[in-house]
């Protein structure tokens, strides 16, 4: 499903006259439903990985090949902007411990909207949107209310929500439980299930190892940008 | 039943004109042409100048007849004009012929030929003169005599009829911006309605036939913060300038006789690029009209640099200065206000009446 | 697999003067986009991007950078020095719409384009009621029909949030949040393909810049229109564009995803500006 | 006065204007420049009408000049007397006898033949001027025949008043091309200058412009689908002398009952009306 391959990526900080590795040279593979975890330190490099996948990140070499349903096999190291933005409508979901909304969208609307991307009815979306939420255990007096007014477990399951309504075929998640709560966790613990089951390929990186057991089929570790097997 | 206008127009017009005539003779006293032109030189240039007519008794004419109106008179002598057929042109004269009286630069002391004063108000003060207010004949052939047996030393190093210009100077060091020659024909706004973007010559007839104090105020207002020519006079020359034309069908050019003219060149600063390198140089900004009009030749100098170089404020626009300045149209549209406007303004109340009545919506 | 752009701009250039034999030098010492010698300005350089149908592509740069003058330039307020743009709706992209007539180029304005200046006093007639403003561009376009016009302008006041009773003002008596929502209703009167917005929110309130905002946003979601959003503002940037160009004296020094503008700046010029974002 | 040129103007110069009629008539609406003269009268007191009219003048002609509906108003005197001065042409009250008729503000009642010019007099010949200050882009707008400046005005009124509120000079589009302002005559007027039999001329002396409506030209007021072009109604109302309805009136008010009355605007038309019917002379 996913390969990279000898990924580098630097940052050059003009300012300071310095470059900082992030990455450097860093190979592996992921089958299709498959879900692999990465741990490390924080400024190993994990989240590097998974914004260079998603096409944040502009990589210096290296290759990453993915198994797309629209385009077959495509590098996302060297791929337009214009497919970047059709595989994160249809197919790569990214979910991140921030969440970052226009301030008067309500949080329904979130979710309907990024289920109106994938090209759903208005009707489907609605029914969509409405499940999803449900899943998360979103109270339904919350629904029209703004995000930016919810608690901090709220605002992380309706961003999960809000990516997973896509059901997409490759789930990157950065560290999405970070500050949760224990049933928080478990509701995300149950939607990954759900979603592997769906066949859904996921690369996540957690600092919490006891969540990863057992969900994921693959584990890393990262030490200064490189992998530790 | 009220008075309706069928008839009686005429008659009150002709009573109207009867009444005018009354009271230009009723204090029983009268000017000869010959004496207003003789004695009202200021007058009869301005009043030249405003109406692109050259002719001193025709202008004397004028001022008798409008009882020293300039308005008036230069509307008589415009109209006068478009009785005239234009029968030539004449050849491009060029003022270092000119058979100057008056010549100054407010840009350099020591010119070529000197300063020539001449006859000017400037040095004047301006304190009511009441010997003036009972000369007599006698007085004033007395005092001509007595001028007449002064003796003039000749002081000019140069002969006045070829006093060259203050501007070759510069011209000579490489200190003024250099355009190519310009040999096209000039347009004639007496012929051919003006057009925008307006051409040169087309703009420089406009601002000499322009109204004095119109041209005066917009040429003050471009020195104060509405414009961005900021002039030094370099060269004021009044004198007589000799005028020839040229028969289609003959090479040789004929003497027609001079006018009197007022020239004026200003120095205006400007940064140009020379072979990469910035430099400042001068511009010229040009003014000329009819007879002795010294301050509407400069402010028209302003004007003229001013409308070459536009820019976004009424002195730059020339929309704005060239379709304003005109003393026949501005007084005639100004005046025609007078005119009954029965017709219109009976069509507007009919329409102010039934929105009154009909009401307007959402109010 | 992909459509063609809706707008491709190809190599335009604006510049203000004619240019001298110092700034025409390939090595010339230009101060920013200004040749010190001859004072021409440079204001846009060889400046070339595509627009795809439905996205909002963002262009930010402080004030000077040309993102104005490309804007105008855009919607033929500003003749371009050279340069090509092909619009996909203009006899299918095959004719530059930078060489056409005069009359040409106002169809294309009324019809195809619609635009939100950051100076209401650009886009409406500050004395006209604000329903006539935002009629303007349907009687442009031929429509001879009253009732059809206050109707379909009506729908546009509900829109952008203006209450019909009020259609009947001019926007001299409006404040500037709702000046700008006229705008942006004239500007979608003739339901254009593309909008293009010049700093709309620069001097507003911070709680009517939200408002705007999101205003902008309904309307790209909802009417699926191309737009181009002019800002020297970030934070406005990162809310509302897909991709975005930086510029920097009147050329483009980067351009990339949104997210990877904002995360990846390559630039010194970007990083700078990124850093600074609150 | 026989100091002066048949006519007062000089040949070259009344060749100059008939040329420029002769560009307006071939293209209807079309504002022809052309350098107008200082006349006798003022600027903006009819010049353009009289520098046509002087063009045009034989030694056959009879002229009536009218001003706001009336032969014998100040202006229309003076400009009646200055033509035939300096050409001794006849001069008439009656619209059916003369051949050239100068007019300002009004179109007389009585239907113009095929035989006959009307000159119109006009103050500001651009429709556009009112949205559009430069004459460089006004001429530009003519040029690609954009005229929604001139709609956008009309839909302003609707907006404000629920109705056209221009009252004369209201814009009409001539022979589908040129919008054109028919001088400041009433509305009631507008559609006599549709499919005239006569020639209609059109002269503005201070803004230097002459344009032509040729007989049999369709000319069409503004209008928009679902509000129609109006003209002046004076319901319930007649002229007092007449008892006519269907002209254009002029209210006047009685001196001494201050009564509000109204009477034929057309003063050479209702002049003709009583004298066909036998009262004659009106004081």
């Amino acid at each position: 499903m996913i390969q990279v391959e000898n990924l580098q990526k630097h940052f050059t900080i003009h300012h300071l006259d310095k470059t900082l590795r992030a990455i450097q040279g860093i190979s592996f593979s992921v089958e299709k439903g498959q879900f692999l975890g990465i741990v490390g330190k924080s400024g190993s490099g994990k989240s590097t990985i998974l914004k260079s996948i998603y096409g944040t990140y502009r990589p210096q070499s290296g290759a990453i090949y993915y198994e797309s349903e629209s385009f077959g096999n495509i590098n996302l190291a060297e791929a337009t902007d214009q497919e970047i933005i059709h595989l994160r409508k249809y197919e790569i979901g990214y979910v991140s411990q921030f969440l970052s909304v226009m301030p008067r969208t309500s949080a329904f609307e979130l979710v309907e909207q990024s289920a109106l991307e994938t090209g759903k009815s208005p009707e489907e979306a609605i029914t969509e949107a409405k499940e999803t939420l449900s899943d998360f255990d979103i109270d339904e007096s919350l629904w029209n209310n703004y995000p930016n007014y919810f608690s901090g477990g709220e605002k992380l399951r309706l961003n999960i929500a809000r990516a997973v309504v896509k059901k997409p075929r490759l789930l990157l998640l950065d560290e999405p439980t970070a500050s949760l709560d224990d049933a928080s966790k478990l509701k995300v613990r149950e939607a990954i299930e759900k979603l592997k089951l769906q066949g859904t390929t996921l690369i996540g990186i957690f600092h919490d190892l006891e969540f990863m057991e057992g969900l994921c089929d693959e584990v890393f570790t990262m030490q200064k940008g490189v992998v530790n097997s | 039943m009220g008075y309706v206008a069928v008839t009686g127009g005429q008659e009150a017009i002709e009573a109207s004109l009867q009444h005018l005539s009354y009271e230009r003779l009723k204090d029983g006293k009268f000017i000869d042409v010959q004496a207003l032109k003789a004695t009202m030189r200021g007058f009869l240039d301005q009043v030249m100048s405003e109406s692109s007519l050259y002719s001193e008794n025709l202008a004397a004419l004028a001022m008798k007849q409008s009882e020293g109106n300039v308005e008036e008179a230069v509307f008589l002598l415009r109209a006068h004009r478009s009785t005239l057929p234009r029968l030539y042109y004449s050849t491009v004269t060029d003022a270092r012929e000119m058979f100057v009286q008056r010549r100054i630069s407010a840009s350099f002391k020591d010119i070529p030929g000197g300063q020539i004063l001449g006859a000017s108000h400037d040095y004047l003060h301006r304190l009511l003169d009441f010997s003036l207010m009972e000369e007599t004949e006698a007085d004033v052939l007395a005092k001509k005599s007595e001028f007449e047996q002064m003796e003039v030393p000749e002081k000019s190093s140069l002969p006045l009829d070829h006093l060259p210009k203050v501007m070759d100077y510069l011209r000579n060091e490489g200190l003024i911006n250099e355009f190519p020659l310009n040999d096209e024909e000039p347009d004639d706004v007496t012929k051919e309605s003006l057009t925008f973007p307006s051409s040169r010559s087309e703009r420089l007839q406009i601002l000499t036939r322009g109204q004095t104090g119109a041209i005066n105020s917009l040429g003050y207002a471009g020195l104060r913060g509405y414009g961005s020519s900021h002039p030094n006079v370099g060269e004021v020359r009044v004198g007589y300038q000799p005028i020839h034309i040229a028969l289609d069908d003959d090479e040789d050019e004929y003497y027609i006789g001079s006018i009197k003219l007022t020239e004026v060149e200003s120095f205006i600063p400007v940064n140009v690029s020379e072979n990469g390198k910035e430099v400042l140089e001068f511009d010229i900004g040009y003014g000329a009209c009819f007879g002795q009009n010294e301050t509407k030749a400069i402010a028209m100098s302003i004007l003229d640099h001013a409308l070459e170089n536009p820019e976004n404020t009424p002195i730059h626009d020339e929309e704005f200065v060239l379709l304003q300045v005109d003393t026949v149209e501005s007084t005639g549209f100004i005046s025609h206000l007078k005119l009954p406007h029965y017709v219109t303004f009976q069509s507007k109340l009919e329409q102010v009446r039934k929105i009154k009545r009909e009401g307007v919506p959402n109010e | 697999m992909f459509d063609k752009p809706i707008l491709q701009i190809k190599n335009l250039s604006k510049q203000y003067g004619k240019g001298c034999l110092h700034c025409q030098n390939d090595g010339a010492q230009l101060e920013r986009n200004f040749c010190p010698v001859c004072k021409t300005v440079y204001a846009c350089k060889d400046i070339s991007f595509d627009l795809h149908r439905g996205e909002i592509l963002g262009i930010v740069g402080e004030s000077g950078s040309g993102k104005s003058t490309l804007m105008k330039s855009l919607y033929f307020d500003e003749e371009v020095t050279s340069g090509e743009g092909y619009l996909i709706d203009y006899h299918e992209g095959k004719e530059n719409i930078f060489s056409q007539s005069g009359q040409q180029l106002r169809w294309i304005r009324n019809t195809l384009l619609g635009m939100v200046y950051q100076n209401p006093m650009l886009g409406l007639k500050m004395d006209f009621s604000s329903i006539s403003n935002i009629a303007e561009k349907q009687i442009a376009a031929g429509n001879r029909n009253v009732d059809n016009m206050v109707s379909r302008s009506y729908e546009l006041l509900d829109k952008v949030n203006i209450p019909v009773d009020r259609s009947k003002e001019p926007p001299k008596n409006f404040s500037g949040g709702m000046q700008q929502r006229v705008q942006i209703a004239k500007a979608l009167s003739s339901n254009p393909p593309i909008l293009l917005l010049d700093e709309v929110t620069t001097g507003l309130d911070l709680s009517v810049q939200a408002a705007v905002l999101d205003l902008i946003k309904t309307i790209q979601r909802e009417m699926q229109i191309s737009m181009i959003v002019v800002s020297h503002d970030l934070a406005v940037i990162r809310m509302l564009a897909d991709r975005t160009v930086v510029m920097l004296n009147g050329q483009i020094i980067e351009e990339g995803l949104t997210d990877q503008i904002l995360e990846d700046p390559n630039h010194p010029y970007t990083q700078q500006l990124v850093y600074s974002l609150l | 006065m026989n100091k002066f040129p048949f006519a007062f103007l000089d040949e070259q110069s009344k060749k100059e204007i008939r040329r420029a009629i002769l560009k307006g008539v071939a293209i209807p609406g079309y504002q022809v420049p052309f350098a107008s003269r200082e006349m006798p009268i003022g600027r903006g007191w009819g010049t353009g009408g009289l520098q046509i009219t002087l063009a045009l003048v034989g030694k056959e002609d009879v002229l009536k000049v009218i001003d706001q509906g009336s032969d014998e108003s100040v202006n229309a005197v003076n400009i009646k007397k200055l033509v035939q001065n300096t050409t001794g042409v006849q001069t008439t009250i009656h619209t059916s006898e003369a051949t050239l008729i100068q007019s300002r503000h009004r179109i007389p009642e009585v239907p113009l033949r095929s035989d006959q010019i009307l000159v119109l007099q006009v103050p500001e010949p651009e429709p556009l001027r009112r949205v559009e200050r430069s004459e460089f882009k006004t001429k530009q707008l003519h040029a690609e025949k954009e005229y929604s400046g001139a709609w956008l005005w009309l839909f302003e009124q609707i907006m404000r008043y629920n109705q056209t509120t221009q009252g004369a000079d209201y814009p009409v589009l001539v022979h589908e091309r040129y919008v054109m302002n028919p001088s400041p005559i009433p509305r009631f007027d507008n559609p006599k200058i549709n499919d005239s039999d006569a020639l209609i001329l059109f002269g503005a002396g201070r803004e230097k412009k002459i344009y032509a409506v040729p007989p049999y030209t369709k000319v069409e007021s503004l209008a928009f689908d679902d509000y129609p072009f109006e003209i002046e109604k004076f319901e319930g109302k007649a002229c007092k002398v007449t008892g006519l309805t269907n002209v254009f009136l002029d209210e006047m008010t009685d001196e001494v009952t201050g009564e509000t009355y109204y009477v034929c605007n057309d003063t050479s038309f209702m002049q003709e009306y009583l004298e066909k019917r036998g009262t004659v002379n009106v004081r």
